[in-house]
């Protein structure tokens, strides 16, 4: 090694995120002391936004199977059949932290990054969505964020050419020092085109293509799992750059090259870029790796084996290609003007030898590495069941009251954010922004997908149980409402430090109100993601589990929107109304109060009500359909009048 | 008719445009890279929407030096008409096509909306359907249509008819509040002298579908595919 | 040889980002500033050692790419 | 006073105009250049006759607007 040799203690490890039991664990497999690229390798693979450590015992209680499901967590993306030959891919991730520190830039190479996990497995993309939370409105970091967020988003997506159809956008003071970004991608694939991770073929290819490497977010993998304190401002220089004209190539090359049958295995180079992606594909396939770094393009001079493989340049991609194809490939990327480099091959050694100026940089088993990561049981604490909520006074004469809601933060109107993204490139966009559910025409067919993303962190952080079941529920209801059947979700959970037994518990009770739902309404998780520590100062953020949601309707013609169409039509409501008004907007927003239990969730009377309404559309008797949810009936009527343009009147029955 | 998509580096519309002229035309358009001027002969070349070159430097700077934008211009001046759609237009502006130049939004931001347009003039092959003064509704999507140009051009290009549309209210009324962009007397799209080279911001493609909510967008590619049939 | 390409707006051009930086440096508290022009500054690095030649590279690469001439003038400044 | 303010990104950050730029020149025939970066040059008027208070203000007003500190650097000219 050219440079000194630094002596790995504790303290270098701890730097890596790795505790001390982690390291014994390390040198254990090793039979020896790390060395520095080995010892960055172990940190970015156990982090806990690479290994899950902390929340795989308790996601593997999620529901992730049903005839329509291709292919369930585990792989890039989830993926689904819709007939006719075709599968959607989905998923959804978070770049919460980079976003804090660069909102601008985190947005955007958040976006960049849900993209590339899509398209890696063959499909183009043709939605994407974003589920954001901010501080309180009057903070004074809020509104640069957001403008900084937005931008970002319109940026990075507008220029990619893929429309950014959906999402939502709150506000509460528990994110002041950590927003939650999640970005969201919808794809459409051939069924029988699907490409995976698993490297094979002994002697085949390893070729790194994309944009070259720099030093940009060297620490990112580490970075996410690192809580925030006030300190966090200088750890500024590891945030990443998004460049979307690249991305748009990448895209382009990539679905060429996928038409011929040149790639075995592709995968995108995300959080811990080289290493996470070439140990993943390894240890899916069951195969060693070898690679040369000193063939991996880069943008600056003189970069170490350290930096190469934990840069965290974006819009890059490694894949394994068949023998001989090399140059096939080679032609296509030349064509879109992107790097392509053969960096190593496929061995049977089971493991990954990664050689620098000739010598070995790192050697490193495959197998110990994903089968020995660190797998927590941490100490769970669950929430408390808050307490009944009892008499509420009335604040205030009704209709003021309503105005006063229409107005607060997470009700008034969005069109602000969304006019700055292009929701109608691909002009196959049926259903806009600001409704229940968006949607989108499957290019060609007179199919279509309803997609949205719903979370309701208020109700979570009071009962985490009832607030993970009415997540999903509330997606399900919103795909319902414009006739679509939903099929799947994918999910982003943003929680607080899991070390913490209370957050732990909040994590527990979500996963098992989403298993409830999943099972009730046959909606099963196909991927996602896990953010931890969003935490500033020892202050978590509300519990956060982001649900995106994907339904079906087969002919978009028979969907309808939030808006009545003509006068004189009758409005219906479907399903109980119990006055309940624990964590309601009109509690927080009208009385200053986050007190009582969230509404419990009637999962049967949720289908047996969506399948009924559902019916009634698709046999076209129903002009428009708003699901009631935050700010109740009298908010509802008010959004489908808003969105009509129209007046409504309503009573109370007796 | 025979017509030809020219898909730069970054282009995100022109499957888009493809979809919307096989409609009219009863059949696909050719989809010419960028790097080849020798394209089949055509009666018209569409300049695409998207982010060519990222829109990086200026937008349309880079796009206006490849081959086929050499071969675009060559075959403009000998009559071949040119249809330039928001990337489309900035690039024609860069390419020296038509005159003026789209400057970054007055408010800075990305806008992706319906605009109500009045039609100029339909004394054009490309406005033949339109009735002068007629109002549309068509969607724009861009950060960079605040349409410029020193005084004497703007009052030139009004002054002969060579203005195409501009951002008025649903009444027609062109006033600064249904200005999406800032641009410069409420212009949307301009013509070259010879009226073979139309460029203009909004996206007639994004609404010639009912599906998509209106087919305002339609009639002009409609009156272009039957005036050059 | 470093070379130094500063493109800017012909004045009397409407430069949207500089009256939008003049106006947020207003509210952010600093009256005294007025005529905020924002510009492009295009560093580049040029294998050529004869300033001359150079320059007149360079000169060809502003008409040709780096300025529009309908609205921007530029300056070249060679550094060493 | 006037003053310019040149705003760059920090080195070793990723360029994506500058790379566009570069590469567009080597298309138009001029292989001979490299690392090209893309920044912003702004001018500004400033009603502050004393230098080092002219200078003060212009520097205040980079650290709260014209530079991001996560990614770029800036230098600050005042001409007479």
């Amino acid at each position: 090694m050219s440079k000194s040799v630094i002596e790995i203690t504790p303290e270098v490890a701890a730097s890596h995120g790795l505790k001390a039991d982690e390291f014994q664990r390390v040198v254990e497999i090793l039979g020896r002391n790390p060395n520095l690229v080995e010892l960055g390798i172990f940190g970015a693979m156990w982090s806990e936004h690479c290994s899950y450590k902390s929340s795989k015992k308790w996601l593997k209680r999620l529901p992730t199977s049903a005839p329509w499901v291709i292919c369930g967590p585990g792989e890039n993306a989830g993926v689904i059949d819709i007939g006719d030959g075709q599968a959607v891919v989905f998923k959804m991730e978070s770049h919460n932290h980079p976003s804090f520190i660069e909102p601008y830039q985190g947005a955007a190479t958040g976006v960049g990054g849900i993209m590339r996990d899509v398209f890696t497995m063959g499909a183009r993309p043709i939605a994407n969505l974003n589920a954001l939370r901010f501080g309180e409105p009057a903070h004074p970091k809020t509104r640069m964020l957001v403008a900084g967020v937005v931008h970002g988003i319109g940026g990075y997506g507008n220029c990619v050419g893929v429309p950014t159809i959906g999402g939502e956008t709150t506000f509460h003071k528990s994110y002041n020092g950590n927003i939650l970004v999640n970005a969201m991608t919808v794809g459409l694939a051939r069924a029988d085109r699907i490409f995976y991770s698993a490297a094979a073929g002994i002697g085949n290819p390893v070729v790194y293509v994309g944009s070259k490497t720099g030093r940009d977010g060297i620490h990112g993998a580490v970075m996410a799992s690192a809580e925030f304190d006030d300190k966090s401002e200088e750890k500024r220089p590891t945030v990443q750059v998004g460049d979307p004209f690249t991305e748009k190539l990448l895209i382009e090359a990539c679905l060429e090259l996928m038409e011929s049958d040149a790639i075995i295995a592709i995968q995108d180079m995300g959080a811990a870029g080289l290493t996470s992606s070439s140990f993943e594909m390894a240890s899916k396939g069951g195969v060693g790796i070898e690679l040369d770094l000193d063939l991996v393009p880069c943008r600056e001079a003189r970069m170490t084996a350290y930096e190469i493989m934990l840069s965290e340049s974006q819009e890059r991609m490694l894949m394994i290609l068949k023998p001989g194809r090399e140059d096939v490939a080679r032609q296509v990327f030349e064509k879109w003007e992107l790097d392509f480099a053969v960096i190593g091959r496929v061995t049977d050694t089971g493991r990954m030898i990664l050689k620098k100026d000739g010598q070995v940089a790192a050697d490193l088993p495959v197998a110990p590495l994903a089968e020995k990561a660190p797998m927590y049981d941490r100490p769970v604490q669950m929430t408390p069941k808050p307490a009944p909520l009892g008499d509420v006074p009335a604040a205030g004469d009704i209709a003021d009251c309503l105005l006063k809601l229409l107005a607060s933060p997470d009700l008034s109107k969005k069109d602000w954010v969304w006019r700055q993204y292009d929701h109608m490139v691909m002009a196959d966009t049926v259903i806009r922004p600001g409704g229940d559910a968006s949607m989108v025409r499957v290019h060609g067919t007179r199919k279509a997908l309803a997609v949205t993303t719903d979370c309701t962190p208020r109700y979570c952080f009071a009962d985490p149980e009832e607030g993970g079941a009415q997540a999903v529920a509330e997606t399900w209801r919103n795909i319902t409402a414009t006739g679509a059947k939903p099929l799947a979700i994918t999910d982003c959970m943003n929680f607080g430090n899991p070390e913490r037994p209370e957050i732990m518990g909040q994590f527990a009770g979500c996963i098992e109100g989403m298993r409830k739902a999943c099972l009730a309404l046959d909606y099963p998780v196909v991927s996602g993601n896990v953010s931890l520590y969003n935490e500033t100062n020892g202050q978590g953020v509300q519990p956060t589990p982001s649900i995106g949601g994907v339904g079906l309707i087969d002919d978009w013609a028979k969907a309808v929107q939030i808006a009545p169409k003509a006068d004189g039509e009758v409005l219906v409501l479907i399903g109980e109304t119990k006055g309940h008004l624990g964590q309601s907007l009109y509690l927080r927003e009208l009385l200053g109060r986050e007190d009582g239990p969230p509404p419990p969730v009637d999962l049967s009377a949720e289908r047996r009500n969506g399948d009924f309404v559902r019916a009634e559309i698709l046999a076209g008797r129903v002009k428009a359909c708003h699901d009631v949810s935050d700010g109740g009936i009298a908010v509802a009527v008010a959004e489908m009048c808003l969105a009509a343009g129209r007046g409504a009147e309503a009573g109370l029955p007796g | 008719m025979d017509a030809a998509v020219i898909v730069f580096p970054g282009s995100n519309c022109d499957r888009d445009i493809k979809v919307a002229l096989a409609q009219s035309m009863g059949k696909e358009p050719h989809m010419v890279w960028h790097r080849d001027a020798d394209f089949p002969k055509v009666d018209l070349i569409v300049l695409p929407g998207g982010f060519s070159y990222g829109d990086y430097l200026r937008c349309g700077a880079m796009a206006a030096h490849s081959p086929a934008m050499r071969e675009v211009v060559a075959r403009a001046g000998k009559g071949t008409r040119v249809l330039a759609i928001c990337n489309g237009f900035q690039i024609a502006t860069e390419a020296g096509l038509l005159p003026g130049a789209l400057m970054r939004n007055a408010h800075l931001q990305y806008v992706c909306s319906d605009v109500n347009l009045r039609i100029e003039t339909n004394q054009t092959e490309f406005m033949a359907k339109y009735r002068p003064g007629q109002v549309v509704r068509i969607p724009v999507g861009h950060a960079d249509g605040n349409y410029q140009a020193d005084e004497a051009t703007l009052d030139r290009l009004e002054g002969e008819g060579l203005v195409a549309l501009r951002y008025c209210d649903p009444n027609g009324t062109i006033s600064s509040a249904a200005n999406p962009n800032g641009a410069a007397r409420n212009i949307a799209g301009v013509y070259n002298d010879e009226r073979n080279v139309l460029g203009l911001m909004p996206h007639p493609e994004r609404l010639s579908d009912a599906a998509l909510g209106g087919t305002d967008g339609r009639l002009m590619i409609d009156s272009l595919v039957e005036a050059l049939s | 040889m470093k070379a130094k390409v500063h493109v800017a707006l012909k004045s009397g051009v409407l430069d949207p980002q500089g009256k939008a930086i003049n106006h947020a440096l207003h509210t952010l508290g600093f009256p005294a500033v007025r005529d905020v022009r924002q510009g492009k500054l295009i560093e580049l690095e040029i294998d050529e050692k004869d300033p001359a030649k150079a320059r007149a590279a360079i000169e060809e690469m502003c008409r040709k790419l780096l300025a529009n001439p309908v609205m921007e003038t530029y300056r070249i400044e060679l550094v060493e």
